[in-house]
């Protein structure tokens, strides 16, 4: 697919601090997180976003309030990037009742209904039908809003995915399809688990526009959505982007930072690229950024991020009646409904 | 009151629900052109055009997730599955994001969508298309689950399921479909969650449901030929399932038999077995008896799918063995 | 992918009377078959193979006896081609103890293990996974057979079919995945079911070759295995070809001929394409058949199918106990296996 | 003997019966590389290669479908499934395909294939990462269903399984891993069929399987401070159940709770309490009471983590109350 003109996404002061200021702040919280689970604060699964902040900063800053987003269990870096606070998604990794999912979701399954965030999923390409889906309500009541499905490269070789692209390509759906690939699927790499090396390509065979992104570099995300976004409002065209990225941490808190799957030294190669450093370089060189200001703005998302935690600490747990409640609804269509 | 199919009388109720909500829709493979493939959708896609009552490919679990999304933002989805033997590829979306969604995602996102189409065996259709699915999706928290067994119920019911916010299995069946009865001219609906007397006997209950409903009472009304009365407690609704409704009646008959359609371990059966022992403990006067498919794959030979199968005199030699009577 | 130089799969008199005799007897066969139907001889659902016999019969005619074939449930035609009796296809789906399956599959269901004929199956895309672990097999045992794996054109967008192309060509496994694109799956057309066109491309996201066939010219199908199966026997490579082909018939028995989906005139467009009919010509032109032959080719086959029919309908049902067994076997891998 | 843990009891067995057959492979995610997402198949890849350790995509219904498929013409795959939740997704390939082959095809393909991962719920992994399937696959007649509870039994039992040329459902558990064990140097098997005493009391007795042994152990460890006496019968087999065992215990206590973890509606529970009521009507002195996991999708926060899983807590409530003691 040929990629359209690039529409004119500038790049200025303002909105460059916004981003750094963004993606610091996924950092620094994931790093908070990190400690916390190691006192045991935080439990079960938990997959760090360090490293990709640049993807879901760079989408979430095209979207719309009104657009949607749904993801996978690696998603308190885009659950922050779409506006949630620190509090709510830190309170929900305690599993506590000021938590955004109520404590019931944790990590894997952040939730908030009123940016139109859809959640964490956690079975590998099981939300991309979702998507699919909600695209398909878009054009049915004739919307223009559009909904990004984040997912991992290993999802592409699922059914699901196949599925769903299928019916993307065929009904023409407002959906951008947003593969991180970070290289890995757990340990296995990606040459390992897929018979196509440039994996943007399987758009093709399904009649969507598809491209390759450098997801390191925010403001090539940014390209990116611009077009996409475009396709979306304007024609109900989905997009297949595979955004290339890594991720610099395990695969979950329980996997080791390097390990029989990847080198240090392949690690340290990539984290030369690191998103944040190149953003930083980036405002240095325009005069956009000086120490003090990096200073000032670590100082004061280490206190937002303090805050969150002492916030989480000190939510209560959900009320044991909490247990039973959310399981089904006691509403009908005759009854008013959340829409 | 007008004599309807199985068929039209779910016809009805989503012609009358679609009119009714224009976030209602119908999903499937041919449901649209082709009238759906046991025509239960005749005349839809004329009537609410093709983004209403589309056409899918076979992707079961590609749709069932399509029809989960449209739901999390507002519409009100009816899925349609060739028949339920084909919604095992669905599964993930049924119960890993349909049943789930709420409860996840703290009470925020409720689930208003109906899966549906026929469940269970039909005729020689042999082990991969005549399976029965009640008891899978009764055991999933987060699910309900309709199986009625009249067209009256049916249209009832799905009228209900399709106004409910929670996801509703709704299991039909082929054998069904050109089945008649009475359904009312003016609007109704039958309530989820509540069972039927459909026949009040005394000296034995027959709890069952869905397409064993005709076979309960084509077995009762032979049985009172021969001076044996029992109730018929029909389900209509196996999740959540009307306890009291069973618990009553054989509070009365003090003898029971469940009779469904599917196999015998961990089936509906089982469940009710479990409710009757712990509710009614002093009121037995007999082991309860289940009557259900054989605990093999179905095969294809006519006279074996016959053996294999829950069937009229099967249900009186259960009624008659726990009354003590000897065949 | 480029195809490889064609090797020399020559037409001769005796080859071509042999394939038109197959084909010939599957077209009686199921002939035969809709006769049986309306009758209640045979039951459950039942999908004929007239209009399609050049496929299966082509392909066939290249494999070894040690090579293994999968299908779906419009498997009768198949069945002959590789080889079965009339006698236990029929006799199968009349649901009777000397049938194939001993009158346990019936029609969607027909298997026979000495012909390495591993069924039909009944949901549309399950098989395609089995035929993908059989190329495992075949490899991990260094064997130089390959497995047939047909499938509709419907089958393609399944989820199923994705993850199994995408083993396969990881992989490399010796698999020849033969799509019968008959235009239809039940009632939707494939431009209704399918985003992409040209089906065999989407074996290009896989890394494996593929090409398109006509598949009304049972020499084109010829073609085209041989090329395949040279891939498969001598570098465990898979193929992905998409035969062109029309049903000629309704989706099933319960189907009308043409209906709301098609038209009665592309039905007879279609027609003038009989495989059949254009192997006759061909042979016709060559002095290879003459009125005569095929006079006493149709009286033979006719006797044949009539044979089937009444040994079908003598055979006995399966006796009651039959119900019971084969719901497991009762040996482990110390007692003597069949392998 | 030596002491093993849960974990390396398993990796034993699928050394020595990977040595034995080289018909024998284990594939699944992350099963080579990486030595297994829970380490169960560590050192397997080093020492058998990458033709029989074989890393797939997340392609859960590919992977278990080109396992039937070996199977077929003669290997004995193990298909590990990284947890039993996503094993959902392969559902179609293991009902469908596996489970009903040797019956379509008449008695011709036998199959000879072992699924195996952990099920069940871990800590905090919350609703879509905590589920046990035991009642569902339990429902499928074509199927084996095997859930070992200790070091001992979970090598056994694989040996067997890998053994067996039927389809094998292995519920392995992950909080179970890291639990240890008496595990002999010789050969040996667990028969698969067969439960097992694990305790001998008389008061009443606790029939269980898989992870919820441990926790039978240690209430029957508590009650018997209290001079409580219970059997504790461990099914070991789910699918066939050794009924017997049982009604043997049953008939000697006159008192049962059925302890799982799963959910309750249709659970293996409701199974046993139509076995018993069947087969021991006369024996019963109260109503067989079950304990399972709350009927809720597994929640994340801890404390209503802990109020759903059935613990050893309930498990000793349940036997006071079926033995009428006052809490
Ligand atoms: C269907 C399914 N199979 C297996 C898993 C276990 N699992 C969780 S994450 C993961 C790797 C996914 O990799 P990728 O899609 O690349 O995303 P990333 O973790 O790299 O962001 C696996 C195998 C799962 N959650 N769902
Ligand atoms: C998973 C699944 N969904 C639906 C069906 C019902 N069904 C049987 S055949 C068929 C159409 C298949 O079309 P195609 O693959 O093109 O094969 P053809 O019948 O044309 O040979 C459908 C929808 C099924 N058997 N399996
Ligand atoms: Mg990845
Ligand atoms: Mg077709």
């Amino acid at each position: 697919m040929a990629a359209k003109k690039k529409p004119d996404v500038k790049s200025n002061a303002a909105l460059n601090t916004e981003l750094l200021h963004a993606m610091l702040l996924q950092r620094r919280f994931e790093e908070k997180v990190a400690e916390a689970y190691a006192l045991g604060k935080i439990g079960g699964f938990c997959h760090l976003y360090i490293g990709q902040e640049a993807v879901g900063t760079g989408v979430m800053s095209m979207l719309r309030p009104d657009d949607y987003v749904v993801t996978t269990y690696r998603d308190h870096g885009q659950a922050l990037a779409r506006g949630m606070t620190p509090r709510s998604v830190m309170a929900e990794l305690f599993g506590r009742a000021d938590g955004c999912s109520g404590g019931k979701g944790g990590s894997m399954h952040l939730f908030d209904r009123n940016l139109n965030f859809l959640g964490g999923h956690g079975i590998v390409g099981g939300h991309v039908p979702l998507a699919t889906g909600v695209g398909f309500a878009i054009k049915y009541r004739g919307g223009d809003q559009c909904i990004v499905c984040f997912m991992g490269e290993a999802a592409v070789n699922n059914g699901a995915f196949h599925e769903s692209l299928n019916m993307a390509g065929l009904w023409k759906l407002p959906v951008i399809y947003v593969i991180e690939n970070n290289k890995y699927g757990m340990g296995t790499a990606e040459s390992r688990a897929s018979s196509i090396q440039h994996m943007y390509k399987r758009g093709d065979t399904y009649s969507i526009a598809n491209a390759e992104v450098d997801g390191q570099d925010v403001f090539a995300v940014r390209d990116a959505l611009a077009d996409a976004i475009e396709r979306a409002r304007t024609n109900y065209e989905s997009t297949l982007l595979e955004i290339r990225t890594y991720r610099f941490m395990g695969h979950s808190m329980s996997d080791a930072v390097s390990g029989t799957y990847r080198t240090k030294a392949e690690l340290e190669e990539y984290m030369k690229r690191d998103p944040i450093t190149l953003l930083k370089n980036k405002m240095n060189a325009a005069g956009e950024l000086n120490d003090a200001r990096l200073a000032d703005m670590e100082k004061e998302i280490a206190a937002v991020v303090q805050d969150a935690w002492d916030f989480a600490d000190a939510s209560p747990e959900p009320p044991p009646g909490a247990l039973y409640e959310d399981v089904l609804v006691e509403t009908t269509s005759d009854s008013p409904v959340r829409v | 009151m007008a004599i309807v199919t199985y068929r039209d009388a779910l016809n009805q109720a989503l012609r009358e629900e679609m009119h009714k909500d224009d976030r209602v829709f119908l999903m499937g493979e041919e449901v649209a052109v082709y009238n759906g493939a046991y025509k239960v959708s005749k005349g839809l896609l004329e009537e609410f055009g093709e983004m209403r009552v589309v056409d899918t490919p076979i992707t079961e679990l590609g749709f069932a997730g399509v029809g989960v999304g449209a739901a999390m933002v507002g519409l009100r989805p009816i899925i349609e599955f060739m028949t339920w033997n084909f919604a095992l590829l669905a599964i993930d979306q049924i119960v890993n994001a349909a049943a789930k969604m709420l409860y996840m995602s703290g009470g925020q996102y409720n689930m208003p969508i109906v899966f549906r189409g026929p469940n269970g065996a039909a005729l020689q259709l042999s082990a991969q298309h005549s399976q029965a699915w009640e008891s899978w999706f009764a055991h999933i928290p987060g699910l309900k689950v309709v199986a009625p067994g009249t067209p009256y119920d049916a249209k009832g019911l799905l009228k209900s399921a399709i106004r409910d916010d929670n996801p509703v299995i709704f299991l039909e069946g082929e054998m069904l479909y050109n089945t008649k009865g009475e359904v009312p001219e003016e609007e109704y609906v039958v309530p989820i969650g509540k069972a039927d007397l459909k026949r009040e006997g005394g000296h034995c209950s027959i709890i069952t449901s869905g397409k064993m409903v005709l076979t309960a009472m084509q077995a009762a009304d032979l049985l009172a030929k021969e001076g044996i009365k029992v109730d018929v407690v029909d389900l209509r609704t196996i999740r959540p399932m009307d306890v009291e409704a069973i618990t009553t009646s054989v509070k009365k008959t003090n003898r029971a038999v469940v009779l469904e359609e599917g196999w015998e371990i961990c089936g509906i059966g089982a469940q009710v077995v479990d409710y009757i022992q712990r509710d009614c403990f002093d009121y037995l006067d007999a082991p309860v008896i289940r009557v259900h498919q054989a605990d093999v794959p179905m095969p294809y030979a006519k006279a074996l799918e016959k053996a294999a199968k829950p069937d009229v005199p099967k249900t009186i030699a259960a009624v008659k063995k726990v009354m003590y009577i000897e065949a």
